[in-house]
């Protein structure tokens, strides 16, 4: 298991701060700045907090399971609940200048990743699939 | 994330520390909404020790400015770090909401 | 799956860092001081550097599964290899006047740990339990 | 952890930051044996921004300081946050390193 981690939480809110900070640690092993973690950061926490929210309708003791890879490509984490299929239709956030509480997340997490994925295959509940290309950097 | 109700020349300030995220933000939204439910005309929150905002964070500061614009109340928010500010500006939030940059600046203006 | 979580990681030391993150984490929910913290993500590290050390051979692509758990009597951690048995008569470190190099690592578990164990049932790889019973609060 | 070897009056300072474990120790490991290998005097190590150490790490300045007492050198430490002395003391090491409170103190003893 080269390069990747993996952490199972509860779809409680309150270990969403655990997710939080293996995303910063993977983050930082791939070689991420302060500024791409933050991002990344809190793009993975949106897509947590939102399968929260969608797949598992608010129920907290259900498992959110969230793999890192670190590929020569970039940084991909993949989310997975067995809860409600997502709609993929009602996946867009609001107009951004439509000023309301909510629809921030979806934009939050395009953001910070170039993929953003569900994965048709997966048969019950979703797999969330989120890359991240990274940049060549000078030098390396 | 800690919260901390203070006084500023009779205003009220709501001081904020650490995470605001989906666990701590409803604990957040009832302290707001009970200042609200009072109409207190002039809500200061000081962000300086936030170290993390996300959406449900910023909804519940949304709401907020809603329910207090809805008695002509003024919600100021002041002291946003840099990376906090950076999602204000990201969701267009920056021109919705009072900014200042410390707590002078806010009551005064 | 209530108040619990796991962090699957490979047995590279560069992932010792995420490991330290996920133990304060969920240190922190458990109600833990700073200094309290402190000792457990230590000593968690030390069981984990072991693992990487004696039970893998220093081998640094396999994998070490650490699971949490937050109970009411307290904080308990379960870290599980496939490597080598270990040798119960070995586990001792060092006299701690007797300075060398080494030998540290087990007393840094014990000292934030009341339960250090080896469970035998495991039939291939190793799996230590570690519990810290938790003080009631005043007040609480 | 960041390693920065730095000049202070002729003596070789290692200024250390972050997190010393497993994983950076056989670096920083390294760059003591190279200065160690040219005998030098003295070797000052500036602990003020590590934030964290294990006991791969402890083993490193065990390992350094042997080595430089084969040869009379004095290794000293010096600045080192409350929480890494408790590690120190509890592996009974505060008798045997040169602990110091910050560079002049090292320096001048
Ligand atoms: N994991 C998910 N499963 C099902 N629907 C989702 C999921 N994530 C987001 N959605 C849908 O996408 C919409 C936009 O999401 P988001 O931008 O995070 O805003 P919010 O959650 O604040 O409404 C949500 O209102 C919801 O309908
Ligand atoms: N997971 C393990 N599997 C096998 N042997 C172990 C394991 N952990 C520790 N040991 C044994 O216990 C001894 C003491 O461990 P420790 O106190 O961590 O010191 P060190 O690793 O520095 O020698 C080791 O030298 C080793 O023989």
């Amino acid at each position: 298991m080269k390069d990747s981690a993996v952490i199972i939480i509860p779809s409680h809110p309150r270990y969403l701060s655990v997710v939080r900070a293996v995303t910063v640690r993977m983050g930082e092993l791939c070689g991420m700045a302060d500024a791409e973690l933050e991002d990344v950061k809190l793009a993975v926490d949106e897509a947590c907090s939102n399968v929260i929210k969608y797949a598992y309708g608010g129920n907290t003791d259900k498992r959110i399971v969230v793999r890192f890879k670190i590929t020569q490509k970039g940084f991909e984490v993949v989310i997975e609940d067995s809860g409600l299929k997502a709609d993929i239709d009602s996946l867009k956030g609001r107009s951004l200048s439509d000023v309301r509480p909510g629809g921030l997340g979806i934009h939050l997490i395009r953001r910070a990743f170039d993929v953003v994925d569900f994965d048709d295959k997966k048969k019950r509940g979703n797999r969330l699939r989120l890359i991240r290309y990274m940049k060549e950097k000078n030098g390396d | 994330m800690e919260i901390e109700i203070v006084d500023y020349k009779g205003a009220n300030v709501v001081v904020l520390s650490g995470d605001i995220d989906m666990y701590s933000s409803p604990i957040l939204r009832k302290q707001l909404m009970l200042l609200i439910d009072k109409k207190v005309p002039l809500l200061l929150i000081d962000f300086k020790a936030v170290s993390y905002i996300d959406s449900s964070g910023i909804a519940t500061f949304v709401e907020g400015l809603k329910g207090m614009m809805s008695y002509g109340g003024r919600l100021k928010l002041l002291g946003i770090p840099e990376g906090i500010m950076e999602i204000f500006n990201f969701s267009k939030l920056d021109r919705v909401f009072e900014i200042y940059g410390n707590i002078d600046d806010a009551f005064n203006n």
